[in-house]
């Protein structure tokens, strides 16, 4: 991307240099009237396309339709406006509905989903041997089956972690932490490549850097 | 009869559409028109319920210039934003069907809608650093273990971790290729577990948190 | 088994074997009165709110930014969380100490409130309860600062971190440990779990949290799923220490059961 | 207070500031440490290349992520649209995010040269925004025009000519998830574990420890980590470009961080003792 030239995009550049700044004076610095000014400008903002957004969404999935002749393209339409029932105390119930169409979905969809990538595929995987690899191979698949079901008997909730169950558990436990903290490891490199690309962001409109 | 409308015929509702969407699944090898229909409907009511959250926003904001709570003037600004990018917007809307057809809307969204969406989130790679430095601590063995996943995993990620010693990508690599293993699919397998005790509950009609005010 | 499509049997019979057993012992089971495990998060909320009135400073509650009630993955976290609020509540009354509630969940504001009313209930204090204990600040940043800014003020001496987090359980939970407060943690989202480990005392990993839950509330049909789940869970282990050996010994039987 | 035992006490804003300008100072000046590509990241690449991909193949390219993630997704996702591109494959693009119509312009910036030949509703088409979370995916498998009458510019499904007979999961080859948030989980859910649908995930790296589990067990043929992953995919379609140059800061930041954690813990330990 070049760097540009119109005076209407370059005014636009050092804007948002100056909101970022204005935004990082918080972690830099402190909370602050600059950081807390930039913050509602993005909450109004990004509200009005929200609205806007969701709205045109609607539009070209229902209304357009609707008026097109599908009749019962009336009967979303209908459901959806009535959560907003939510803001009468009175008519809370009316909400239900709604909510219940899409708990109900979220359930059916997210029951018959979760089973065979969650369930049948990781276990398939666990206790399939390995083809090649060697000893570390054999190690691996030891510890991974292992470290499995202990892991899950530390998530077994109805049963003290005592006598036979102390020390699986115990070893479950610590499963979770060597998973967790990789996750851990991984989070750093997210976090910190966003943050790297505002540094450079930082260093481009200054043109030390090109765009 | 009232009182069925309020909670039984919810509960049979939300039922009856998680065990549609069931059947389908095992008992038709490709979808269905009624599942489609069901599913396409519970897109648009999703839709439209953003719109609860924006509008609940509207009003607290509203509240606070209104009744000049503390920082008032925040919240009129942000509302005087709100309504040039609403206004904008739906103006670029009716007149092409584009939203950023709108020459402002469309300043508005690249210059400050991006770049402050870019820098907020990011916010916490600062966070996170005084997070791992003040409290990655090898208190007890616990904490130690997760300690050193983390490094290592750090630095097979980092490019230089293997530039110093090759064995810190080795032994990196085997923590992200299997130690977290277990544990990462442990939760996989949990999660699967608490999603289907859930729904069980809500499919019986026994899961009644999820309405306004609950029971 | 020609009625259930090719490819999906195995999963359609764990379906019904999971729903089978928890059925069985949230319905058929239900005289007997099942217990959850000692969780030690539980078990530290009294010293939580004992070591708020030695200090003379509040509690403090949040569920993190979640999502609304009808979020399959969020809500249940929230009212879980709620529960938990409950019993705090309760403790902190019999106490004689504050607590406050920073949230930016708008359609649980009600439940909340309810809830926390009823504790100071069950107390005989219901005076005691005041709803402006209950703060709602929407949007993430705004109610991080707001958040940080109540500890810069208040110094709670015990924060409740318990719900659907995001990346507020890094900052909230890094912040209350710099005001030196003892912190119970849980959550069920995978990503925030290593910073709630590292940040707080006390953990409710993944499902602990739900546990938790239901051991507040004692809601039977809660409790007998859950029990009914743990058995689940016994078969699967059974299962992949049966398929481990067997792999092992170059046997695929199970495997390819489970592929069916 | 010792010395030492402050160590475990410095203001987080030391490190805040150390932080930022580390961060800047690899690109005023890069280094460029050697990168080794990951097994994940080359079943990604090969399954995306070579008679992975025939000529007139319809893709799914889901846009998860928003403009504060670019620099973590956008590398591989670049990287991804140039490789099925050159193999003729044609792409839809559509997303969740509310700004996807600015992701969607800069992937026209940084495959610029890989668009110039291609027509828009011939070789691809952008359908915008869609919100719904599983309903959305699970539908958009059984009736893409149920979920998308039009597309992101208006124009009816049935008037581009790439969308004639492409409605279903039959009709797509593959989907490339770069995901934020669950969007990808979903596509293995409702497409990849009900139909055996091809899918991949571009991830952020905070997500690579689940999605690992997940590329061994066959649900996803290929996986690409963070912006790491993206400078791999980079060296294996053989253009460097925004990933590599991250990688210098990433290893400054990272060298940084376990610094600070050493700090801490000798901190730490001088505070107990002195206790």
């Amino acid at each position: 991307m070049a760097y540009p030239t119109a005076a209407l995009d370059v005014i636009g550049l050092w804007i948002g240099w100056v909101l970022m700044l204005m935004i990082y004076s918080y972690p830099l610095y402190k909370e602050n009237p600059a950081f807390r000014t930039a913050e509602h400008m993005f909450i109004g903002v990004t509200l009005a396309i929200t609205i806007i957004t969701n709205f045109s969404n609607v539009m070209k999935m229902c209304v357009t339709p609707l008026m097109q002749g599908n009749i019962l393209m009336i009967v979303p339409l209908v459901l959806g406006l009535m959560i907003f029932s939510m803001l009468i105390p009175e008519y809370q119930w009316v909400s239900r509905y709604p909510i219940g169409l899409l708990v109900g979905t979220a359930f059916g969809l997210g029951i018959r989903g979760t089973i065979k990538p969650n369930l049948q595929d990781a276990i398939i995987d666990t206790i399939t041997a390995p083809t090649s690899g060697g000893a570390m191979a054999w190690l691996n698949f030891l510890y991974v089956a292992v470290g499995l079901i202990c892991s899950i008997m530390y998530f077994m909730l109805t049963f003290e972690h005592k006598g036979m169950l102390k020390a699986p558990t115990r070893i479950g436990r610590l499963f979770i932490m060597v998973g967790l903290g990789a996750y851990f490891g991984n989070t750093v490199l997210f976090r910190f490549t966003m943050l790297t690309g505002r540094a450079q962001f930082f260093l481009q409109v200054l043109k030390l850097i090109p765009m | 009869m009232s009182q069925i409308l309020r909670r039984e015929a919810v509960y049979a509702f939300t039922g009856i559409i998680t065990i549609l969407m069931i059947l389908e699944y095992f008992f038709w090898p490709t979808p269905q028109i009624w599942a489609d229909t069901i599913r396409t409907w519970a897109i648009i009511v999703f839709n439209i319920s953003l719109g609860l959250g924006a509008i609940r926003l509207l009003m607290q904001q509203s509240m606070n210039v209104q009744k000049r709570r503390e920082n008032w003037q925040y919240s009129a600004m942000l509302l005087s934003l709100f309504v040039v990018m609403l206004l904008t917007g739906f103006a670029g809307y009716f007149a092409t069907g584009l939203q950023t057809s709108n020459g402002i809307y469309d300043w508005l969204f690249i210059n400050i809608y991006t770049p402050l969406g870019a820098t907020l989130y990011p916010i916490t790679g600062f966070y996170i650093f005084s997070a791992a430095y003040r409290a990655f601590r090898a208190r007890n063995v616990d904490a130690a273990l997760m300690l050193i996943a983390g490094c290592f995993v750090m630095l097979k990620n980092a490019p230089v971790g293997e530039a110093i010693w090759i064995g810190f990508a080795t032994i990196g690599n085997w923590f992200q290729f299997t130690g977290q293993i277990p544990g990462m699919r442990t939760f996989s397998i949990v999660g699967a577990f608490g999603l289907m005790a859930y729904g069980f509950r809500a499919l019986l009609g026994k899961e009644r948190g999820f309405y306004a005010g609950g029971e | 088994m020609a009625i259930i499509v090719e490819g999906r049997v195995i999963t359609f019979l764990w379906m019904i074997i999971t729903f089978a057993v928890m059925y069985y012992y949230m319905a058929i089971k239900k005289d007997k009165d099942y217990m959850i495990r000692t969780l030690p998060a539980l078990s530290a909320i009294p010293e939580a709110v004992g070591r708020a009135a030695e200090m003379g400073r509040p509690v403090f509650w949040s569920p993190g930014m979640s999502g609304p009630l009808n979020d399959s993955a969020q809500g249940p976290q929230v009212l879980a969380s709620i529960s938990i609020l409950e019993y705090v509540t309760e403790e902190c009354a019999k106490a004689g100490v504050e607590i406050t509630a920073i949230m930016p969940l708008p359609d649980a504001i009600p439940l909340v409130e309810e809830t926390m009313r009823t504790a100071y209930l069950n107390q005989g204090k219901p005076e005691a309860f005041n709803p402006d204990q209950i703060i709602f600040i929407a949007e993430q940043s705004p109610y991080l600062s707001g958040v940080l800014g109540y500890f810069q003020r208040a110094k709670p001496a015990s924060n409740i971190l318990v719900g659907g987090f995001y990346y507020e359980a890094v900052v909230i939970g890094e912040a209350g440990n710099a005001i030196g407060a003892m912190q119970i943690g849980g959550t069920n989202n995978t990503h925030q779990m290593p910073f709630m480990v590292a940040t707080c005392d006390y953990v409710l990993l993944a499902e602990e949290l739900f546990a938790a839950g239901a051991a507040i509330s004692q809601d039977p049909d809660m409790l007998g799923s859950i029990k009914g789940e743990d058995m689940v869970k016994i078969l699967l282990m059974a299962i992949i220490g049966l398929g481990f050996l067997l792999g092992a010994a170059g046997i695929t039987v199970i495997a390819d059961l489970l592929g069916v | 207070m010792s010395a030492l035992s402050k160590l475990a006490n410095v203001d987080s804003r030391v490190f805040y500031w150390i932080l930022f300008i580390a961060l800047m100072v690899p690109f005023l000046s890069p280094i460029g440490f050697p990168i080794t590509i990951a097994e994940n990241t080359r079943d990604l690449y090969e399954g995306i290349t070579d008679d992975e991909v025939e000529e007139g193949d319809v893709w799914i390219m889901n846009f998860g992520y928003g403009v504060s993630a670019w620099p973590e997704c956008h590398p591989s996702v670049t990287v991804c649209t140039k490789a099925l591109f050159r193999e003729g494959a044609k792409i839809i693009f559509m997303g969740p995010h509310y700004d996807v119509e600015l992701t969607y312009n800069k992937i026209h910036d940084t495959v610029r040269d890989d668009f110039v030949d291609k027509v828009y509703g011939e070789d691809y088409v952008f359908l915008g925004y869609i919100t719904g979370g599983e309903s959305a995916i699970a539908q958009l498998a059984s009736n893409i025009r149920s979920v998308y009458p039009v597309d992101h510019f208006g124009t009816p499904l049935d008037e581009l000519s790439m969308m004639q007979g492409v409605n279903t999961h039959e009709d797509i080859a593959g989907v490339l998830s770069s995901d934020t948030g669950d969007y990808g989980v979903h596509f293995m859910t409702q497409w990849q574990a009900a139909y055996g649908s091809k899918l991949a995930e571009i991830g952020i790296a905070m997500n690579g420890s689940t999605d690992l589990p997940r590329w061994q067990a066959g649900n996803y043929f290929g996986l690409s980590i963070g912006s790491r992953g993206g400078a791999e995919l980079e060296i294996l379609i053989g253009e460097l470009g925004e990933a590599t140059t991250a990688m210098d800061s990433i290893s400054v930041s990272h060298l940084l961080l376990i610094f600070a954690v050493i700090l801490g813990n000798i901190g730490m330990v001088v505070q107990r003792r002195s206790s």
